[in-house]
């Protein structure tokens, strides 16, 4: 594994490697030369599998971490690429072209995360939120709470308990 | 004395060689190499006025002394030249055959003469003397009686042909020539070693002292009897030795082949013909037999031909394949002879002179860019005219010629020729056919324009109608002619319609075609009775009601109704015919109206070829049916009572006319022409052709069945085969109905099945067998004429006939939707409308038979019209409608009113069954006396059950109005909700065409017996049509267009026939 | 045999005999199956109370004429084999209206219902049920494929197609029913029977999970009533004239009750024991061993 | 189906003409529910009570499990619970059904089936919600995509409450329905063709893509 | 020595060179050479035929009188046949070679299988 991030170091910009697993191993890359590595690594390394591509919100770092996750059939490992992208920019190139899954995948990301991808077939068409017209959900400075109380006529009177708190409570009065 | 005013035979060479000769004083248009300055001098048209003079008088003559032998009792004039008595002079003779053949040669030569002012003005003077001294040498060949004299003519002509050709501007037609040139060196050749021989064993140059000298006794005179046959017939270009004559008629200009193909051919024949006096039997013999190959060889290579000349070409040929043919078989023609040659070779030369003067006109040789002749639709009706003349459909000469041909030929036991004959006649009609397909179909290239100036359409238009009038003298002269009045008065308002066509209007030409077959069915069908009754009423009676859909349709419609009218006089002759000749007529006149009717649809031209390949190809069959039939019966009358005494040959008459006549009713193998004439054909087309066309097949089987009985073919009983043959026919083609996409194409299909029934159901040969059968026939008629008209307004309103393009259209054309349910209610026989009675009937009578296999697999086949039945209103009528059919108005009223006058039909029929069964009943007693059908009031009672269709409709409607009246209480205030009110798991339909279930409908039933109706009838046609396509290409690779290899070929052809014949 | 009107009347009461027969077997069948799956299964008057129910909806709506006229139709088509077939051997009361027609008009009207039905469905411009018709359409020509040739075995062998005289032939003994007399055939029309009664594994025209209860998905409310009702008479009257081929016909209401139930339990003893066929595996199958033993019984006739 | 597909759009007529389509007035029938005919009594009492007898005891339930309690409701129908003896089955289309459970959450997704199918069942139908997720939302209370009170919505005739209500519960729920229906009370669609605008307005403040006919049929 | 018979058996030889003159020949003008030699060997044939021995031309002069024109002459009729024949073999050549030479004027080619255009 090692000399495969070896041999990518030599093509690409590896910045930064962690070995999760004998079997996953994440890389980070920069936005540019994303999809030239994972076109690389699909068509030369084997990676012929794409398990998900999926993302992080660090809103502290202002930035949004995407992750391909592939996976090498037969030799049977993982790699995760990670590309970081600026989260007021948020657009990546799409990678539609290498599975047919990437389209779907990346029409979640644009509803979730608003995460643009030039290109991509069908990117702007409802996912599974449909008619949402709100800031994409998944973003971390949406607040859900807020938002379901003012959209869905919530029952007054409703009592929230943190749920350990509650049964400790309820349930077993006299151990507290 | 009449004698005194005819001019001198003599005079034809004198004026052709003198006019010649002063032509040659005129100036002359400059000889040119190359055509880019052909132009730039014009001879002035004197000279060309000149030589119509001559070619004007010289048939003047030819005329004058036709005239007089045929109505002054003229007798032959023998014309001695230098004033010697032969054999030491040379002697023309001036008979009624020679005023006639030289007629014809000057006639066409004068016509083309005219044809060809402008291509004479091109090739200048010199031609004009060339093309006069072709046309005299022609007349020398036939007049003259001298064999070396004969040679000269025949030099004379071939060098003429070639010296016109080398006059043309084209390297094409210069290569033709060389090789025409060569070739007929060969030939002239041989014909002069031969003349020498016959000189020096016969002692004469005359004919007529060769002939008495008799020259095959002496053993060197067969080898100048070889020579000379040999070189005459190669003259005539035989297969396989016609390469140079094929080039020959490509490459020259049109006038000049209309010439060589008409003119020259008939004149070498004639020489033949006298020659072959000279000889004796076994040179007829092989006279027949190169006529044969030739005759089949020709048209065969014919079917690959792209090029009209070409193809014309090969016609010409295997055209005097068939006068050899009829020559060498002239002992055994006898009498009839001479008026087989006479109606076969007046055909021919008319018809191939019209055609090649119409390539002229239109100007190219490609087959496919004939379109553009549709410009001028009289040329167009010439053109269909020619055709059908040159294949021997009525009522031109060659039909009562072939007519002759066969019953005589039959007569004689000649049955293997008239095989042969008949088969190449369907070759050559494939390729004629399909030529006229192309231009009634194909599109023509818009820039081009059609030039038609008097010159050139006057020859045509003559010819064109003296094939009318020669028809009618032919008809007058055959055998039985007379009694074909009945179909003077008819034809008359057909050609009646003809000349209105292209000036009236639609509606008042469909009043008077209407009119004119109420007057017709009125006057002539009243007095029928029995079976013709009853297919008169659905024949005429049918023909008027589903006429009335022609109003629907606006404009012209020119070329339709005198063939529509022209199919009903048909129909109603096989009705009112006595005799086999007007039965055939009939036949063919129908044929000949209906293939015209179903090639107007868009795209119908293939389908149209194909209808009318199986019909020829059933016609002939009855033909040769018929032959037999006149040979086998032992006495020399045509009535169609001959059938009843036929004694030998029974069970292959039975099969030829069975087979025949089931042409037209579609059995299975037989049945692929069907679906698609009747899909493509006009909407108010369709019902004629499939609820009406057809029933004269089974008229046709009525007629057979009556008068034949049962007869068996090899221990077979043929009715046991047919009730096999319609069985299955019923079967497969409800089948191949049920996995249909295209709605007129399904109801096609289905009358095909429907048809199989009809035969399964004669077969029996019994009285509920009959009963069902015609009671059958008249509910096919209804019910599929209701469904045709129904469909047909629909595809008129949607324009298009695939039905999961339609949907839900129960909305806009609800009254469409009543007949069509109607019309399937009726069709897959549920009680209580009539098509129940059929099934009932049929029951009785298999279980009566004993048939019970070919009953199961009928029953099946009634189960699986159910299946399309359901598809077709189902698809078309109900669920979704499509957003481009939401304006579409419902059927236009002219459609429905027949529609609407049908359902009443039905209705009438379902609730009165009695009325229309009992009186079919009564006359079928007389046939079939046994196991007849009782009737107790409505109810009909056989020995086996009970139907009483009164009483069933009755109670049917009785419940029905019941449990509508209780639901309409129940559901009385149900809100009407539109097409995406549906539940569709929660979620809604985005588009119709989305949610409209109709494609491939019955794909379970297609996995499981989808192996029933793989296409094998199909392709067992197609691979016929591949394998003979293959052959002619590959034959026609013969003629490599290499003059030394036309030269190999013709040496070639008289060695081998010097094995043959004295060797 | 003439028309009378109190015939009218006996008719009647032979219907809404049946017609409570049939509910009440139907209830009966479902709780025997119940019974089999250890359930109590639904009430013996359940059918009924379905049925008032159905008719007593308040809001309906239609999709146009032919949604009207599918129930209709339907009913019609199974009132209608009932009342052209006598129902009671000897009983003048219970003859219906048989003088009308024979054996050969009652396989006909079968299709009757089958049609309309069939229409309305595509009325409803509902895909599903038009897939479910296609199938449902498939299916049950291939099962008429043994049911001809047993019924051709039967006229065969009573050289009649009258109803009434076939069970005539077969009084006397139950011996005499064709069930011995014609084994092959009998054998041949009772697997043709199963694919009738829409039963496993014949059932996958109103297979409910794939394309919900297939042609009837849209009709409800009283549309539904009138074909529940029909539910319940058409496959008595189917199975009284396989009683009447087959089975001897009956003399009483009882005998009639008794093979009625018989027969339709046949047709439920295989249902709840195989699985369901696709639609082109039980056209294959109807092409297979019925169709060879329906020739069978007919070569028998004819070498026998 | 989404908004594209209610747009007006213009295709081409077999004779070449253009024609105008308006999915939502071609393609859906435009009425809505009439409280006379929803609330349609027999004049005659006891008819109207054997009635609703029948109805009470002839449940046909829509099979759409929109939530968790969809597998809830699986063991009804085997032999230990066994809801056939009471008269109730389930059907696979609501034109044949007239009572609809909804079993569980229901994101704004589901509740648009939801509304539809209901809207679909003719009258009188009733509805069952079943586990807390109908009443306030339960523990998605908070989502982002799931509603909190199901009444706001569609008429609700009977709560289970429950997370999720076992079988027995659901049983009891029956009960209680077949009580309500008895005593004629079970006017929920009733209820709905009275506050249509209401349940309208609601519906469609939170489905922002309304792409069907303001009332299914 | 029969010249009558040498006449036609070199007339047949001479058909014979002709005829295999005119089918091997690729050049068109040696075809028409075939054909003149053929033409040659036909009109030998006719003359020898026509040859009766020990006779003379059948010209009336003052070596035969008419009176005995029927025993030393020989046959007069093939004797003009072969003179038409030979005007319109002459006729036959003249217009071959017309052709010739206006094929020649097009494809500047006298290979016979350059002028292959119209076949099948």
């Amino acid at each position: 594994m090692k000399e495969l991030i070896e041999r990518l170091g030599t093509k690409f910009p590896v910045n930064e490697t962690v070995f999760q697993r004998d079997n996953l191993t994440f890389i980070t890359t920069d936005k540019i030369h994303a999809i030239e590595l994972i076109t690389h690594l699909r068509d030369y390394e084997g990676f012929s599998h794409l398990v998900i591509i999926t993302a992080v919100d660090w809103i502290e770092e202002g930035l949004f971490q995407l992750t391909y996750l592939l996976n090498n059939p037969k030799l049977k490992v993982d790699m995760g690429v990670r590309v970081m992208i600026d989260r007021k920019e948020a657009t990546m190139t799409s990678s539609h072209h290498l599975w047919a899954a990437v389209a779907t995948y990346q029409r979640e990301l644009y509803e979730m995360f608003g995460i643009f991808f030039p290109g991509s077939p069908r990117i702007k068409e409802p996912f599974i939120l449909e008619g949402w017209d709100g800031p994409p959900p998944y973003r971390r400075d949406f607040d859900t709470k807020k938002y379901a109380e003012d959209t869905y006529f919530p029952r007054p009177g409703r009592e929230t308990h943190d749920p350990a708190e509650h049964m400790k409570e309820k349930m077993y009065p006299e151990g507290s | 004395m009449v004698d005194s005013i005819l001019l001198n035979p003599i005079y034809i060479i004198g004026i052709g060689l003198g006019t010649s000769f002063i032509l040659g004083f005129f100036k002359s248009g400059r000889f040119q190499a190359h055509p880019s300055a052909m132009h730039s001098e014009r001879i002035k048209t004197a000279p060309w006025v000149l030589m119509i003079g001559a070619l004007t008088v010289m048939t003047f003559i030819s005329a004058e002394w036709l005239w007089s032998f045929l109505f002054n009792g003229q007798l032959p004039q023998q014309i001695y030249t230098a004033g010697f008595e032969p054999p030491f002079s040379i002697n023309l003779l001036m008979g009624r055959n020679e005023a006639f053949f030289t007629l014809m040669v000057n006639l066409v030569g004068l016509l083309s003469g005219l044809y060809l002012l402008d291509k004479f003005k091109e090739m200048g003077t010199h031609a004009l003397s060339v093309y006069l001294v072709l046309i005299m040498g022609l007349n020398g060949i036939i007049m003259t009686r001298d064999i070396f004299n004969l040679f000269v003519f025949l030099e004379i002509a071939s060098i003429a042909t070639a010296g016109l050709i080398v006059m043309t501007s084209d390297v094409k037609a210069l290569s033709a020539g060389f090789k025409y040139m060569i070739a007929t060196g060969l030939i002239s050749g041989f014909l002069l070693i031969g003349i020498i021989f016959a000189y020096y064993f016969g002692g004469s140059l005359n004919i007529d002292s060769l002939a008495e000298a008799n020259l095959t006794t002496v053993q060197g005179g067969v080898f100048a009897v070889f020579l000379i046959v040999v070189s005459l017939l190669l003259e005539l270009k035989p297969f396989p030795a016609n390469g140079w004559g094929i080039d020959a008629y490509e490459a020259s200009p049109v006038g000049i082949n209309a010439v060589i193909s008409s003119a020259s051919a008939g004149a070498t024949y004639y020489v033949l013909s006298k020659v072959l006096i000279i000889t004796d039997a076994k040179w007829y013999a092989v006279t027949a037999v190169v006529g044969i190959i030739t005759f089949l060889g020709s048209n065969l290579m014919g079917i690959k031909q792209t090029n009209a000349k070409r193809m014309l070409g090969y016609s010409s040929v295997g055209q005097v394949g068939l006068l050899l043919v009829i020559l060498g078989l002239s002992e055994q023609l006898g009498n009839s002879f001479k008026f087989i040659i006479f109606g076969i070779m007046m055909s021919h030369y008319l018809a191939k002179a019209g055609l090649f003067w119409l390539v002229g006109i239109v100007k190219t040789g490609i087959l496919k860019d004939w379109g553009i002749l549709r410009k001028k639709p009289v040329l167009v009706f010439f053109m269909g005219t020619f055709i059908f003349a040159l294949l021997g459909l009525p009522p031109f000469p060659s039909f009562f010629a072939k007519w002759t041909l066969v019953l005589t030929l039959s007569a004689a036991g000649l049955n293997l020729w008239v095989g042969l004959i008949l088969f190449g006649s369907l070759i050559e009609a494939v390729y004629l056919f399909r030529w006229f397909g192309y231009v009634l179909k194909l599109d023509a290239d818009k820039e081009r324009s059609l030039s038609t100036p008097f010159y050139r359409t006057f020859p045509v238009w003559l010819f064109g109608l003296l094939s009318y009038y020669i028809g009618y003298v032919a008809s007058v002269m055959v055998p039985g002619g007379e009694t074909l009045g009945m179909f003077y008065l008819p034809l008359a308002f057909v050609g009646f319609l003809f000349i209105i066509d292209r000036y009236l209007p639609v509606w008042v030409k469909n009043t008077l075609s209407m009119a004119a077959m109420a007057l017709y069915g009125w006057y002539y069908m009243a007095g029928l009775s029995e079976f013709r009754m009853l297919f008169a009423i659905i024949f005429i009676g049918g023909g008027i009601v589903t006429m009335i859909a022609g109003y629907a349709k606006s404009g012209k419609r020119v070329g339709f109704y005198p063939f529509v009218v022209m199919m009903y006089i048909g129909l109603g002759g096989l009705l009112l015919s006595e005799n086999i000749l007007q039965f055939f007529i009939s036949w063919e006149l129908m044929t000949l109206g209906s293939y015209v009717l179903i090639i107007r649809g868009k795209k119908s031209m293939p389908h149209a070829l194909s209808y009318m390949m199986f019909s020829l190809g059933g016609a002939f069959l009855i033909l040769a049916g018929f032959g037999l039939a006149f040979a086998g019966s032992g006495v020399s009358s045509i009535s169609l009572d001959i059938l009843k005494n036929v004694t030998r040959y029974s069970g292959l008459i039975y099969t030829f006319l069975a087979i025949g006549f089931m042409t037209k009713t579609a059995v299975i193998g037989l049945h692929i022409w069907l679906p698609g004439a009747h899909a493509e054909a006009e909407s108010d087309v369709s019902p004629m052709v499939s609820a009406i066309l057809l029933k004269a097949g089974m008229f046709g089987l009525v007629v057979l069945m009556l008068a034949m009985g049962s007869q068996s073919l090899g221990g077979v009983s043929l009715p046991y085969l047919l009730g096999w043959l319609g069985a299955i026919t019923a079967l497969l083609g409800n089948l191949m109905a049920a996995f249909q996409e295209d709605a007129k194409r399904l109801l096609a299909y289905s009358s095909v099945g429907q048809l199989g029934y009809v035969v399964f159901a004669m077969a029996f040969m019994s009285h509920l067998g009959w009963l069902t059968a015609l009671a059958f026939a008249l509910n096919h008629f209804v019910f599929k004429a209701l469904l045709f008209l129904a469909i047909g307004g629909v595809v008129m309103r949607t324009k298009t006939k695939t039905m999961y393009e339609m949907g839900g259209l129960i909305k806009r054309m609800p009254l469409s939707f009543i007949s069509v349910l109607i019309g399937i209610i009726a069709l897959s026989g549920l009680p209580p409308l009539t098509g129940f009675a059929g099934k009932w009937l049929s029951y009785n009578a298999v279980i009566e038979k004993g048939w019970y296999f070919q009953g199961f697999l009928v029953s099946i086949a009634g189960l699986v019209a159910f299946l399309y039945c359901f598809r077709l209103i189902h698809v078309i009528f109900l669920g979704q409608p499509k957003d481009k059919f939401k304006n579409i108005k419902e059927a236009p009223i002219a459609m429905l009113i027949p529609q609407y006058i049908l359902i009443g039909v039905i209705m009438l029929f379902s609730l009165m069954p009695n009325m229309v069964l009992k009186p079919i009943g009564e006359f079928l007693v007389q046939y079939f006396p046994d196991g007849a059908l009782q009737w107790d009031g409505g109810t009909a009672v056989s020995s086996l059950g009970r139907w009483s269709g009164v009483a069933i409709m009755n109670i049917t409607i009785g419940i029905f109005g019941t449990i509508l009246i209780w639901l309409l209480f129940m559901s009385r205030k149900a809100v009407k909700v539109k097409q995406f009110n549906i539940f569709y798991s929660g979620e809604a339909p985005s588009r119709p065409e989305l949610t409209h279930y109709g494609y491939n409908f019955f794909a379970p039933y297609k996995k499981a017996v989808g192996f029933l109706v793989q296409p094998l009838v199909t392709r067992f046609w197609d691979g016929i049509a591949d394998i003979l396509h293959s052959i002619s290409d590959f034959v026609r690779r013969l003629y490599n267009g290499n003059g030394q290899m036309y030269a190999f070929q013709v040496i070639l052809f008289v060695v081998v026939f010097s094995i043959f014949t004295i060797g | 045999m003439t028309f009378e009107p109190i015939q009218i009347a006996w008719t009647l009461l032979g219907l809404f005999i049946v017609f409570n027969v049939g509910l009440l077997l139907t209830s009966t069948v479902r709780k025997i199956g119940a019974r089999v799956g250890k359930r109590r299964g639904i009430r013996f008057f359940q059918p009924h109370i379905d049925l008032i129910k159905n008719y007593s909806f308040r809001t309906n709506f239609s999709h146009g004429i032919m949604f009207y006229l599918a129930p209709v139709f339907r009913l019609t088509g199974g009132i209608g084999i009932f009342v052209f077939m006598p129902i009671i051997y000897g009983s003048a009361h219970f003859s219906n209206f048989s003088f009308a027609g024979d054996a050969i008009l009652i396989m006909y009207f079968i299709f009757f219902g089958t049609l309309g039905m069939a229409l309305g469905a595509g009325e409803g411009a509902m895909p599903f049920s038009a897939i479910g018709i296609s199938r449902g359409l498939s299916q049950v020509t291939a099962a008429e494929i043994p049911l001809v040739l047993a019924f051709l075995a039967v006229f065969i062998q009573n050289n009649s197609f009258s109803i009434t005289e076939i069970v005539a032939a077969q009084q006397g003994g139950f011996l005499n029913w064709t069930m011995f007399t014609n084994p092959i055939a009998t054998i041949t029309a009772m697997l043709a029977f199963l694919g009738a009664m829409m039963r496993s594994p014949f059932d996958i025209v109103l297979a409910p999970q794939e394309i919900p209860v297939g042609p009837p998905t849209e009709f409800h409310s009283s549309f539904l009533g009138v074909l529940s009702t029909n539910r319940a008479i058409f496959p008595i009257a189917k199975t009284i004239l396989y009683i009447n081929l087959f089975f001897g016909g009956a003399t009483n209401w009882p005998v009639l009750i008794l093979k009625a139930f018989l027969l339709y339990m046949w047709s439920v003893v295989v249902g709840t024991v195989f699985p369901r066929f696709r639609t082109e595996q039980s056209i294959r199958w109807f092409m297979k061993y019925p169709l060879i033993l329906g020739i069978l019984s007919i070569l028998v006739l004819q070498l026998g | 189906m989404s908004l594209k597909d209610i747009e007006k759009r213009t295709v081409i007529g077999p004779m070449g003409e253009e024609i105008e389509i308006d999915p939502l007035r071609d393609y859906y029938c435009a009425a809505t529910p009439d409280l006379k005919m929803e609330q349609r009594k027999s004049s005659i009492p006891i008819i109207e009570k054997f009635a609703n007898w029948a109805r009470s005891e002839s449940l046909w339930i829509l099979a759409f499990g929109t939530g968790c309690g969809g597998i809830e409701l699986r063991p009804l129908v085997t032999p230990k619970y066994d809801v056939y003896r009471f008269g109730i089955q389930i059907r696979a289309t609501p034109r044949q059904s007239n009572v609809f459970i909804i079993s569980g959450y229901l994101s704004v997704k589901t509740l648009k089936r939801a509304i539809r199918a209901y809207e679909q069942m003719p009258s009188p139908k009733y509805l069952l919600a079943l586990g807390s997720c109908t009443i306030n939302g339960g523990m998605y209370w908070d989502s982002y995509n799931t509603i909190n009170r199901l009444d706001y919505y569609l008429p609700v005739d009977v709560y289970v409450a429950g997370c999720m209500p076992r079988p027995e519960s659901i049983l009891a729920g029956f009960d209680s329905l077949k009580q309500l229906i008895k005593d004629g009370k079970g006017e929920g669609a009733a209820k709905y063709a009275e506050k249509f605008e209401w349940y309208k307005k609601n519906q469609k403040q939170i489905i922002k893509d309304w792409d069907m006919p303001d009332y299914n049929w | 020595m029969d010249f009558g018979l040498v006449a036609v058996v070199v007339g047949f030889l001479l058909i014979l060179i002709g005829i295999w003159g005119i089918l091997t020949q690729k050049n068109i003008v040696k075809i028409v050479i075939g054909f003149s030699i053929f033409d040659t060997g036909l009109h030998a044939i006719m003359v020898g035929i026509g040859y009766l021995k020990g006779r003379t031309a059948p010209i009336l002069d003052s070596a035969v009188s008419p009176a005995d024109a029927l025993t030393s002459i020989v046959d007069p009729v093939p004797q003009a046949l072969v003179l038409t024949a030979i005007v319109i073999g002459l006729g036959v050549t003249a217009l071959m070679l017309a052709y010739v030479v206006r094929l020649y004027d097009y494809r500047k080619s006298l290979d016979i299988s350059s002028y292959e255009d119209l076949k099948w």
